[in-house]
């Protein structure tokens, strides 16, 4: 292991989670007797909570190096030796991945505190519980290994792990044909983005191994990947037959990875389905956690996108147009977990636009806030839901600040958090992020980029207002038993939001201010922590510009909160005449651009009808058929039809047929 | 007087072994089931008797492959080569035969079909495959591959009184034999092209401009890919599978995809080294094979015959590094030969614990909502179906892993691509099977309450191979199985 | 001479493999099966003449008892077939498709 | 030497397609009217007193089968017959290997009760 200092506690990070979820798995499976409640609490919770506690020694462990050399690595087998090429099952910590460690084991111990309250409060199964624990910390040990890794292929591993228990989570929770259905749709897409990470990892194992570099591992590509930055490659005919720089090819495959987990367009289309999981999933791997990956992984590469300005524009464009996009589709939703959702897709956008305009520091900074105030907004919701016996619907809700005042404070924090209230988390994150897309001149159309995000930041501001008013504000749309029946969470829900609320609100000055809003010399401790392994573009700033665009940002910011104060409480009646005077266009956005029923138009149906009609019936009973006999009468093919049947037709003299057809061939192409 | 040859016993022990064993069985079923002596202490016997046989074979396979071979049988015409290539496959061989006969004995019951020439039948394919495997001269790969298949013929059809079972074997006996008439004809082509049967022969005198010889190989090619289940030479896989006793489904898809692929292997690298273009064909065959298995298992609503036409797929994975001709390539093989065996027999392991009153468990229906009322086999059942679709961390995706990188070291780009490719698309239907266990609402199947002890350990070995295989391949120093398989193509390499 | 016999031999595989194609009754098609595999024996023992090497003959005395073991078995086969269906038409053993 | 095999491979294809066309040939022009007085023998012949389609007894193919089996494997014997001096006790053993699986076949059938009519 290069000389990097071994730091020999690393792998209990992520043993513990799995550690737990083993023995809730034995207890389950083996012993069939479902643990008592507060072992099961105290194992899931306990584990994920020391997770928490060791990644801060590494964290600490980590700072007391010098900044340029911030790297400790423990390999602790080799997992593939022999053969044309090897991988370790090895941990890298460098600021990056000790920012994501504390992210997921932080946010995910929180939630699986809150799960407590809220899994008592939602008994639908008797040992649903702790097979619900037994899945958190499975997943818990995915996402630490995903960003632990310290070479592609474990990083596979962990992100493979993580597609596996969102699916276990969405789906195996309540048995029922929806959730299957969803959880099925999550695993299949992800696995179209999961191609791209395997196709990305070949072209780039292939290009290194012509310069005699035959690993994986993350600071072995680094030190190599150079080597190949500037090599071309020609596409077969079939692709156009053009000349490609590699650099950029290996980088839109990842980022194909990258949009599958992160839900960008256009592979979005499963996270809004995932919501049919319980709450706390959604706020862990749907918001928090998972989702993060794709970030996660395209800074870890970002030396390559360095080199790859081609694929870093992709990445800039696609994720501004999907902020734009969710954020306006978020606007008419009407579940309270879908606009949840949909302004995940949109804040995620966020991200993938700064790191493709080079802004990788931007980028995982505002993964980190965005960390802190989704997590926390799923959770109010869930809190709220709770409240409304399993009541999503806003139209629905409506004046609950009486009844829940925690919820309600906690929420609006995250409110003014994501919508970029100044000093707020979310305001310095987003500012960084417009300010770096702002300088970005190296990307085409950086302008525009601007004027999205921008935009983007107004409709923001306007979704999560128009929700918090709806569900907190006007008079209650609920009967009167329901009324009667509403009440605050219990403690175990509250007190994780109350956390989330500080960080939502503190976080931001805390950690990671703007020097230009701070008057402390490098206040921005995050951004100076995470930049030496990030291949950022620096630009030179003067502050007044700084100045200039956050006044901007909260301006728009501040006028889609307004319009929504006047839509949703002075004049409650406009949105249906809206709505009337809109008419078409506004269905268009409520049905999400039926992209959807689109896909399974083009995407599903034409897989099933490939395989059914074309190959089932057309290649193996048409096609062939014709193919033999075509030439020929037809008055031979009414014989030929019932003797040369190719389809699997039962008829073994057909299947020896077309044997005899290949050997045909066969000897054709060898003898002749 | 004719000179008398020197014969190493050593090189013929374990077919010789595999032969008395099934005699023994033969005669077992003879007198005990001719007796009042229920058939369940004859079962025990015939169990007893081939597991033993089988067991005697594995441990032998592992001496010799440690000892890095035998003194081939007869050395001044050699007919078997015993190096560590033959000896890492006939591990594997009787290895998957042990674990199918393990399987066999509750199933036989529940159907009522136990008699013992199901085991004397499977010893002596059994016998066969080890011959394949180590036939070094085309007259022992002919004996090897029929001793292989007649018994298969019969074994499709065990379950006489069911047509399905009797139309299966017909099936199967016709293509076969069809194959194999072919496979001769190329074998007679080669012979008079070079005059020779011996593989080193052949190599030292086959010319690839000469058709005739080029005709023999190709036809010989298409009777190891009828044996492979490799498209357009696939049609009746899915129909035996589906009609034959599950049990015997599970030991041929399994032994006979090993037995003909290792034979192919030395085929190619000892004997038709010269014909460059036969990489082409196997990287067409290949590539055929990956689409329409994948594609066609799509479609399926049987569960056998899904796996049918996975195995289709999955042999169009392991025709991916046969074509590069690689060492590293030839080693990808074996280790995905590996997985397959464990993976796939799980996966009929599970189909035949259920099995009950002469009741298969092979529709997707059968399986709704087992985890309410089997949590721990449909835990495993998702284990196996997780591995065949190759999700990391199981042993399914270590192969694979080992397929593409050889690929793409051979510049086989493109056929690495499509098969991850198809590999996704076959997610799709490998999937169906965890749904319908876990979210589809329970009903009543008439399904055993318990597992008899050996299919728990047939269960166990291979849900613990599964994961082995795919977390530490190469790490426990007493089961490097990659390091084997690179020992095995060296040993391929050096004739 | 071996050329005459050859491609005799060639033309009876023709005829088997198109017999096995193309016949309803199955037993005919494990005939014409058969007469593939007497095609073989011939190829082989004019090879085996023309390049004075017994290896070919050793090899027909190998099919021969094979293929009599396998016609054995496929008969069985029909039969226990016959047993269930009162037919011999292979075109009745299509239960199995798709 | 070559030539000739190149014609193999075309008689091989030309044959299928010679037989399919004139089986499909058949197929398309024969017409097919069946009714009662066609199925009869034609003015000569005897009107038929059983349907040749009886079913023998299995018997027959079982004794077939087993008569073929051993016959052919008997047929080892001649060529080992041929140089049985020259192979001497070597040979004997060698045979008697040989002859051992037959016998344990002959005894399986018997105590099956193959051979009862």
């Amino acid at each position: 292991m290069n000389g990097a200092n071994e730091y020999d506690l690393l792998h209990w990070i992520p043993a513990l989670p799995l550690a737990a979820a083993v023995i809730h798995g034995l207890c389950l499976g083996l012993w069939r007797q479902p643990l008592p409640r507060i072992a099961t609490i105290a194992l899931s919770c306990g584990a994920t909570g020391l997770a928490f506690v060791l990644s801060f020694f590494a964290l600490l462990a980590l700072t007391e190096l010098p900044a340029g050399s911030r790297v400790l690595q423990e390999g602790l087998f080799t997992w593939i030796g022999a053969g044309p090429f090897s991988a370790e099952v090895a941990f890298l910590l460098d600021p990056l991945s000790a920012v994501m460690i504390l992210i997921v084991s932080g946010v995910g111990f929180l939630i699986h505190v809150y799960s407590i309250g809220y899994m008592d409060a939602d008994a639908r199964e008797d040992k649903g519980f702790q097979r619900f624990f037994a899945y958190l910390n499975l997943f818990t040990f995915s996402m630490l290994v995903l960003v632990l890794a310290d070479n592609l292929l474990l990083m596979f591993l962990g992100w493979e792990g993580v597609g596996l228990c969102s699916y276990l989570l969405i789906g195996f929770w309540y048995s029922d044909e929806w959730n299957a259905y969803c959880g099925s749709k999550a695993f299949i897409v992800n696995r179209i983005g999961d191609f791209g990470f395997l196709v990305g990892m070949f072209l780039l194992f292939w290009a290194l191994q012509d310069v005699g570099s035959g690993s994986v591992a993350f600071l072995e590509l680094q030190t190599a990947f150079p080597l190949i930055a500037d090599q071309m490659v020609q596409l077969p005919g079939w692709l156009g037959g053009a000349q490609w720089k590699l650099a950029t090819l290996i980088g839109l495959c990842f980022f194909l990875g990258a949009a599958g987990k992160s839900a960008q367009l256009p592979l979005y289309v499963w996270l809004p389905d995932a919501m049919a999981g319980p709450t706390p999933v959604s706020a862990l791997i749907h918001a928090a956690t998972m989702v993060t990956a794709g970030v996660y992984l395209i800074c870890r590469m970002s030396f390559l996108y360095a080199a790859a300005p081609g694929a870093s524009a992709v990445i800039a464009w696609v994720g501004a147009l999907t902020a734009l996009f969710a954020a306006v589709v978020a606007i008419a939703q009407t579940d309270i977990k879908k606009v949840l959702a949909y302004s995940t897709v949109s804040q995620l956008g966020y991200m993938f636009l700064a790191a493709g305009c080079g802004a990788y520091g931007a980028a995982i900074w505002h993964l980190t806030t965005h960390a802190w105030f989704k997590a926390l907004l799923f959770l109010a919701a869930g809190s709220v839901i709770l409240a409304v016996h399993h009541e999503q619907d806003i139209d629905k809700m409506g004046g609950l600040h009486r009844f829940l005042v925690w919820t309600r404070l906690t929420f609006l924090a995250g409110v003014l958090a994501i919508a970029g209230a100044p000093y707020f988390s979310g305001f310095f994150s987003k500012d960084e992020i417009l300010l770096s897309v702002h300088l970005a001149d190296h990307v085409p159309g950086h302008a525009a980029l601007y004027w999205i995000a921008l935009f983007t930041a107004g409709l923001t501001a306007f979704y999560m207002f128009r929700l918090y008013f709806r569900i907190f504000f006007g008079e209650s749309r609920m009967t009167r038993d329901q009324q009667g029946s509403i009440q605050e969470s219990p403690r175990t829900v509250t007190i994780p939001l109350i956390v989330l609320a500080i960080l939502a609100v503190a976080g931001g000055v805390v950690f990671g201010p703007s020097e230009a809003f701070i008057p402390i010399e490098d206040a921005n401790s995050f951004g100076n922590f995470v930049a030496p392994v990030l291949a950022t573009v620096h630009h030179e700033v003067e502050r007044s510009l700084e100045w200039q665009l956050a006044a901007v940002a909260t301006l728009v910011a501040f006028l889609g909160a307004a319009l929504a104060y006047g839509l949703y409480v002075v004049r409650p009646a406009y949105p249906a005449k809206i709505r009337r005077l809109l008419g078409g266009v506004f269905r268009l956005v409520e049905g999400r651009f039926w992209i959807d029923e689109l896909y399974d138009r083009i995407l599903v149906q034409p897989l099933v009808k490939l395989s059914d009609r074309v190959l089932y019936r057309g290649l193996d009973a048409r096609l062939l058929d014709d193919m033999v006999i075509g030439g020929t009468a037809r008055g031979i093919r009414a014989a030929a039809a019932d003797m040369l049947k190719f389809a699997q037709s039962g008829l073994v003299q057909g299947y020896l047929f077309l044997m005899l057809v290949g050997t045909l061939a066969i000897i054709g192409y060898l003898a002749f | 007087m004719i000179p008398v040859p020197t014969l190493h016993i050593v090189a013929i022990l374990p077919v010789l072994l595999l032969a008395v064993g099934a005699f023994a069985v033969l005669l077992a079923e003879l007198f005990l089931s001719s007796r009042g002596t229920g058939k369940s202490g004859a079962g025990s016997v015939f169990v007893g008797v081939s597991g033993a046989t089988l067991l005697v074979v594995v441990v032998i396979a592992a001496q010799g492959f440690i000892s890095a071979g035998a003194p081939a049988f007869n050395p001044d015409h050699p007919m078997l080569h015993l190096d560590r290539f033959s000896y890492f496959a006939i591990g594997l061989v009787a290895g998957a035969a042990l674990l199918s006969c393990l399987l066999a004995n509750g199933y036989l019951q529940e159907l009522r079909i136990h008699h013992g020439e199901f085991y004397a039948l499977l010893l002596l394919s059994t016998a066969g495959m080890v011959l394949l495997v180590s036939a070094v001269d085309f007259l022992s790969v002919f004996l090897g591959i029929e001793l292989m298949s007649i018994p298969l013929y019969v074994l499709a059809g065990f379950d006489r009184g069911k047509p399905r079972s009797n139309e299966s074997a017909l099936k199967y006996f016709i293509a076969g034999s069809f194959a194999t008439a072919l496979l001769l004809y190329g074998m007679a082509l080669v012979y008079g092209a070079t005059g020779a049967t011996h593989f080193a022969a052949i190599a030292a005198r086959l010319d690839p401009d000469d058709s005739m010889a080029m005709a023999g190989v190709a036809l010989i090619l298409v009777g190891f890919a009828f044996k492979v289940s490799s498209v357009p030479f696939h049609q009746w896989t899915p129909d035996v599978y589906e009609g034959a006793p599950t049990a015997v489904t599970a030991f041929m898809s399994v032994t006979v995809k090993v037995a003909a692929f290792v034979a192919l292997l030395r085929i190619l690298a000892q004997a038709f080294g010269s014909a460059e273009a036969l990489g082409t064909v196997l990287a067409l065959l290949a590539a055929l094979s990956m689409l329409i298995g994948n594609l066609m298992a799509i479609i399926q609503d049987n569960v056998k015959r899904m796996l049918a036409w996975s195995a289709i797929a999955q042999a169009g994975y392991l025709l991916v590094p046969l074509s590069t001709g690689t060492p590293e390539g030839q080693a990808a093989v074996l280790f995905y030969l590996a997985v397959y065996v464990f993976g796939n027999l799980g996966a009929f392991a599970v189909m035949i614990a259920l099995t009950h009153r002469g009741q298969e468990a092979d529709r997707f229906e059968d399986f709704d909502g087992l985890a309410k009322f089997r949590p721990g086999l449909a835990a495993a059942m998702v284990l196996f179906m997780v591995s065949l679709a190759g999700i990391p961390g199981t042993a399914g995706f270590m192969g694979k892993l080992q397929i593409f990188f050889a690929a793409i070291r051979a510049d086989q780009l493109p056929l690495a691509i499509l098969m991850a490719l198809t590999s996704v698309v076959s997610v799709y239907y490998y999937l169906r099977l965890p749904i319908a266990m876990y979210m589809r609402p329970a009903r009543e199947h008439p399904h055993r309450k318990e597992l008899d002890f050996l299919e728990f350990t047939v269960l166990a070995t291979c849900a613990i191979f599964v994961l082995v295989l795919g977390l530490l391949p190469n790490t426990l120093d007493w089961l490097p199985v990659i390091d084997w398989t690179h020992q095995s193509a060296a040993a391929l390499a050096s004739k | 001479m071996v050329g005459e016999a050859v491609i005799l031999s060639a033309i009876l595989f023709a005829i088997g493999t198109v017999g096995a194609l193309v016949r309803r009754n199955v037993i005919v098609v494990l005939m014409s099966i058969e007469l593939m595999l007497n095609a073989v024996n011939l190829a082989l023992v004019a090879f085996s003449r023309q390049w004075a090497d017994p290896a070919g003959q050793m090899l027909v005395l190998m099919v021969i008892v094979v293929a009599a073991a396998e016609v054995a078995v496929g008969l069985g086969i029909v039969i226990a077939l016959f047993r269930n269906r009162e037919s011999l038409n292979v075109e009745d053993a299509s239960l199995l498709k798709w | 030497m070559l030539g000739e095999f190149v014609g193999i491979l075309l008689i091989l294809a030309l044959a299928l397609l010679i037989a399919a066309g004139f089986l499909a040939l058949h197929r398309v022009l024969s017409p097919k009217r069946e009714f009662a007085e066609k199925q009869e023998p034609f003015e000569c012949g005897e009107a038929q007193i059983a349907s040749p389609h009886q079913r023998f007894s299995v018997k027959f193919y079982l004794v077939a089968m087993l008569f073929v089996l051993f016959d052919v494997e008997a047929m080892f014997f001649y060529p080992w017959g041929a140089i049985f001096r020259d192979l001497g006790g070597y040979g004997l053993a060698v045979m008697a290997v040989f002859t051992v699986p037959l016998v344990l076949g002959l005894i399986y059938e018997w105590k099956k009760g193959a051979l009862e009519w």
